[in-house]
């Protein structure tokens, strides 16, 4: 087994701990390794918003909000509309989120969920062109971390996609002076796919699912798997110092199949997403 | 755009409400877990978070102060709060906003009783539908009492607007925006003072005077849902 | 009488030493607790700039300056030109000023400026409007806070307005080929208005006005009151912690009418500017 | 612009390598003298520097950890590196790779050894094709090894890409551009592990086990070319 | 825009000048109540303000130096003192010129007589027509003098130019903007020493010895004046 | 001999150490004080720039790119290209440089280059023009710090010339449809001028040229020149703290001519520079 860096003292204490509930089955939770926290999907909080998602996963809560602005497509792609993903770290979320612009954790969480959702083709950008080379619709997809009790990338996609499929968008029209105007529609994106990740922890030679905030402090390291449901992997992340031990990549890819699946599952559910 | 008829002839407003009403209001506190003390506060459509976190130690250091605690406060909206979408990071607004928002908590907090520490207010509007400045400090009064801070008093917030010549509790959004006069006020009931006053528009001085009581009245509404929001949470803690 | 938040003992010194003055009708300075500062308005001392005034009030001294340039009207005000105000509080001003971007009192002072020129209605907005919907002037309005001996706020107003008042805007005119070019005229900006403010400081019972910065850091709490010419309250800001006792608030209002109404006499003899 | 032809039918790809060829690779250790460490590594076009400074003192010192040394890297490209001109300052996408390659190597770094220290990494890419984060992780490996500081292992990385459905290792930026899949890959040789891994495109589960193979089967010569170009540079000073 | 024509065939200038005159110069000492000493001239329709603060305690404390004192000068023009309105915020010809105004100064401070302290030198233009930095420098030089810190010598300044191929002294705006050659320079007349030099523009060897000789009779001027601008000051209290 | 700023111990200890050695008409390294260090220039290393230098000067490397965007001609220059310069100290050259946006150090280099290759005249800048008052050529010349080992001045501008001298810039030309198109083509920027600076350092009445960083940190003053081939000063920069003597003043102008003549030669053999 690979060396892992030394820890302090609390840290190994815990970590311990931890690791001996694994070797049982068992969670500091009560919760399987394997197992995910409830998760809550609530849509349409915010009216201003063109779409909006608040999920829970555990004390984990997740704001995400969709505005749709008209602008010009970037000169490769003149069909296609595009998306901008952001994410905030709440200061009012967990004492190590500072106030301003987001430091490298909040950028990377935005990218992380920008290529889940981008690779997974959730969107048909084709479907966001106005004028093929002239206007097309960008949207902002916004992410708030409002409570944060670990693991926030996959709430987050979850919430991202939630606030997409429920989004309704006001449809821009071209009007008989070439001009394009706003009209008083709104119209639905249909998700062309539904990407979910999965969290994954390691300790030693143990997995666990969606770390809570005691675990994530104490991992030897993590990664994010994300896949769409045709059973392709869209996105990984090793998002945390540490050894991925070669040999476990096979166990992880089968319980990140296994669990991104029941999210993808609970999602389309809860926020009655029509399968694409 | 056209401007509306914000107000009918036999004084009705455009979301149905008489001039003196509320809008329907909306009370939770401790609904954060990581902060030490939170609420959420509806007013209509304006959706606003609170969260307290301190008395804690300073950083960096140097800013400490040996008598009296710190008071941070940050007023933020989220990008799609607003019709328009807000651009990333603090606009001049919401800089001034926190300003007037913290000064109106340090009117009422015992920073004293913790010196060398800071108390932090993050106030996060999900949602604007007009009047979140006092929407967002009647959340964070909460968000502290709930914090376990000791304050002299809670503070109570509304804004009064004038509207198409009419006085008007609780203005929203569109009654802001066409309005002649928009006039956040923020008061600690129990010790009969004022915490916050602004003015934005033109009022005469017997509309302010109105004006005042107007929001004083709406205020000790308020104050009396804040108890009752806390005795909600607390009767529930001891009944759990 | 309500609590007000402890002050170090100092501060509580000075306070009484003031508040027991008060009591006699006197100040530190040797003023009425009623009387504002001399007040000084010079126009025109930069030339490069479109109009310009500095203006002392006592000790502190104020410098705006106004450049207008062309550009395009909000969506939703076609027909009206535009003003921006910003404040800096420069480091030779006072050492609690620091260089950078203005913070959170440099804000609140442009701001305060702002909403009383625009609500008191100095300027008619659709007499700054060369094209509708396509060009229009802008107005910046620069406040320069060059020494700092207490209250910014009264001064910087005095000074916009002054500079406003005296300003000679280029004009720009429609040429032939349909493009907005600049001639050698020169045109005044009539205001519609001249708001003026005050500020009242509160110690204990006792109100004065234009406190000096000895007795600034010592009040239990201040507010700017703004009114115009024909009696109207145009802006408020309460901008200091601490409470100020409700049955107060007559009193205040009383004062604020007649200090405002004094300042604007003097503005409009000193800077000469035609009533409007 | 249209998607040029990438592979060709007998599977050699636009640059004339085989599917599972390395391109061109340089390396050089000791490359800048003002640095404790230092490494230059081209991979084809792709052309990188590297430099480590420490362990020295913490600036500010509040930031120094008391059981071991922090480890600062940062990753930035030249304005002129790629094909439209980079603005300057760091891209959100130089943000994420700074953290992402920091995290590799504190994986293998001994940190425990320099308790109130920082190591400081900095990663320069003066042209990018393809490749630039793990080009950049084996320079600064190198230059680590450079600097003295002790490592469990060195790191060997390079991206696996999928390109007109076929596996490709060591990916350069037309592959990627028009590419299905880029999976950069950093491995610890020696201690059968990885240490860095991203996934930027789609892969079945099959395809993915067989481009990490491929990744470990190209960083595995990555590796012997590092200890090579450490023992040039060092066996030179002997003999110098 | 046309060029226009600068100097007349019997050598006066645009504004009146012959090509070796100065400006009208008003210099005023203690002009500003909050600083430890400032300054006001105006050349012409350059206008400058200068305050001094300090010597006083470093913020933060860990910049502060055991053996001198810490000299820190900002250079800052208004939005409206030059043709076309300058952005908030300090400009890359801001920062240059603080740099080269804080470095003449340094060169005559006594720094080594206030150890552990700062010094600090705000230069704000309010109108610039030209000559600003030399201008500034002056009045920089008067504010440290007011502020009573010691000095090796007082500083005078002013820029020579070539114009239509004419050297002249003190150039005003429109010069500087048409003509070959700007050289400001500053000196410490007493210690027959350049603390300021530049050069934007081109001349040829023999133009840039009369141009210092020229800006060498200008600096004499000028140092008379500053200190009679300082007997004015001081006797001016002593009587009072 | 005028006073120059006390100085501490070990600089005067240093100081004195390279003093002496002057006088003996010797330096630190062996060179003699009016000798340059060895200059090493490699053009065209970075392929992606449209032009690129990287110049060693004994132990300092600096490397210079150019791009050349399209973009509109400043309103009062309708028929000219322009160019821009940045120069970014990087940590990975020097202790003493920090990561972030450039500070004053920087910005001076960048201007002293800019200030070197405008006034000296490198560049025709209306040969950058493609359509008056519409298009033109903007060329992006960055200037990165590799490895600082004293006076980065002199060899930031000979690779910027270098970087010039053999770029290749792509072609734009009017298309049938008026628009502005990226040809195949590239076209190379004939210098008009190849000027240089040289770096002098004083201590007392001693000149020595080139400072290396040891004998920088001693220095009483130093300043750059910059020449052209024609015999003109072409830029001047008193770059640090110090007192020169006006008697030396002459010897300075003497020895300037000197070694950037010799720098000149220098530039034009290893980087094939047509001589203008």
């Amino acid at each position: 087994m690979p060396m892992q860096p030394k820890k302090s003292l609390t840290v190994r204490i815990m970590q311990d701990k931890i690791y001996r509930l694994l070797q049982q089955g068992k969670r500091l939770d009560g919760r399987r390794p394997d197992e995910v926290r409830p998760v809550r999907i609530e849509t349409g909080l915010v009216e201003k918003a063109d779409g909006s998602a608040l999920v829970s996963m555990g004390g984990t809560k997740i704001l995400v909000g969709i505005k749709a602005e008209v602008g010009t497509p970037y000169p490769d792609r003149p069909k296609e509309g595009s998306f901008t993903v952001n994410a905030e770290l709440l200061p009012l979320a967990s004492t190590t989120f500072e106030p301003g612009p987001p430091d490298e954790r909040g950028i990377e969480l935005a990218r992380v969920v920008d290529r889940s959702l981008r690779e997974g083709g959730a969107l048909d950008l084709e479907k966001l062109c106005i004028i093929p080379g002239e206007k097309v619709y960008i949207l902002f997809i916004d992410i708030y971390v409002l409570d944060y009790d670990g693991n926030y990338y996959d709430p987050s996609l979850l919430a991202a996609v939630a606030a997409l499929a429920t989004a309704k968008i006001p449809r821009y029209e071209v009007g008989e002076d070439g001009k394009v105007e706003k009209t008083e529609e709104r119209f639905s994106l249909q998700l062309t796919a539904i990407p979910t990740t999965i969290t994954i922890g390691i300790i030693k030679e143990l997995l666990l699912v969606d770390p809570q905030i005691e675990e994530e402090n104490v991992l030897d390291v993590s990664l994010v798997v994300g896949t769409d449901e045709k059973g392709n992997i869209v996105s990984i992340q090793k998002n945390s110092p540490g050894l991925i031990p070669i040999g476990l990549m096979d166990r992880i890819t089968e319980l990140a199949y296994e669990k991104t699946e029941e999210l993808r599952r609970k999602l389309i559910e809860s926020a009655g997403i029509p399968l694409p | 755009m056209e401007k509306p008829k914000l107000i009918s002839e036999d004084g009705v407003r455009v979301d149905g409400r008489r001039l003196d009403e509320l809008r329907p209001i909306k009370m939770e506190v401790g609904v954060l877990d990581k902060s030490d003390g939170s609420a959420y506060v509806e007013f209509g459509k304006t959706k606003v978070f609170a969260a307290v976190f301190g008395p804690r130690e300073v950083h960096p250091k140097h800013l400490a102060l040996p008598e009296r605690a710190i008071l941070n406060c940050r007023y933020h909206m989220t990008s799609f709060s607003v019709e328009d979408r807000k651009p990333l990071g603090m606009t001049r607004r919401e800089v001034e906003l926190s300003k007037v928002i913290r000064e109106a908590l340090e009117s009422i907090v015992f920073l004293e009783e913790f010196p060398r520490t800071s108390i932090d207010i993050y106030v996060e509007v999900i949602q604007a539908d007009g009047g979140t400045r006092t929407t967002g400090l009647t959340a964070a009064s909460l968000a502290l009492a709930d914090a376990g801070i000791p304050m002299a008093d809670m503070i109570a917030a509304v804004a009064v607007g004038k509207v198409e010549g009419h006085l008007v509790l609780d203005v929203c959004d569109i009654e802001d925006k066409y309005g002649e006069a928009d006039l956040p006020v923020a008061m600690a009931p129990r010790l009969n003072s004022i915490v916050l006053l602004q003015l934005n528009g033109r009022l005469s001085r017997e509309e302010f005077q109105k004006a005042m009581a107007l929001a004083r009245e709406g205020i000790s509404k308020i104050y009396q849902m804040q108890r009752e929001a806390l005795k909600r949470k607390y009767s529930s803690v001891e009944e759990g």
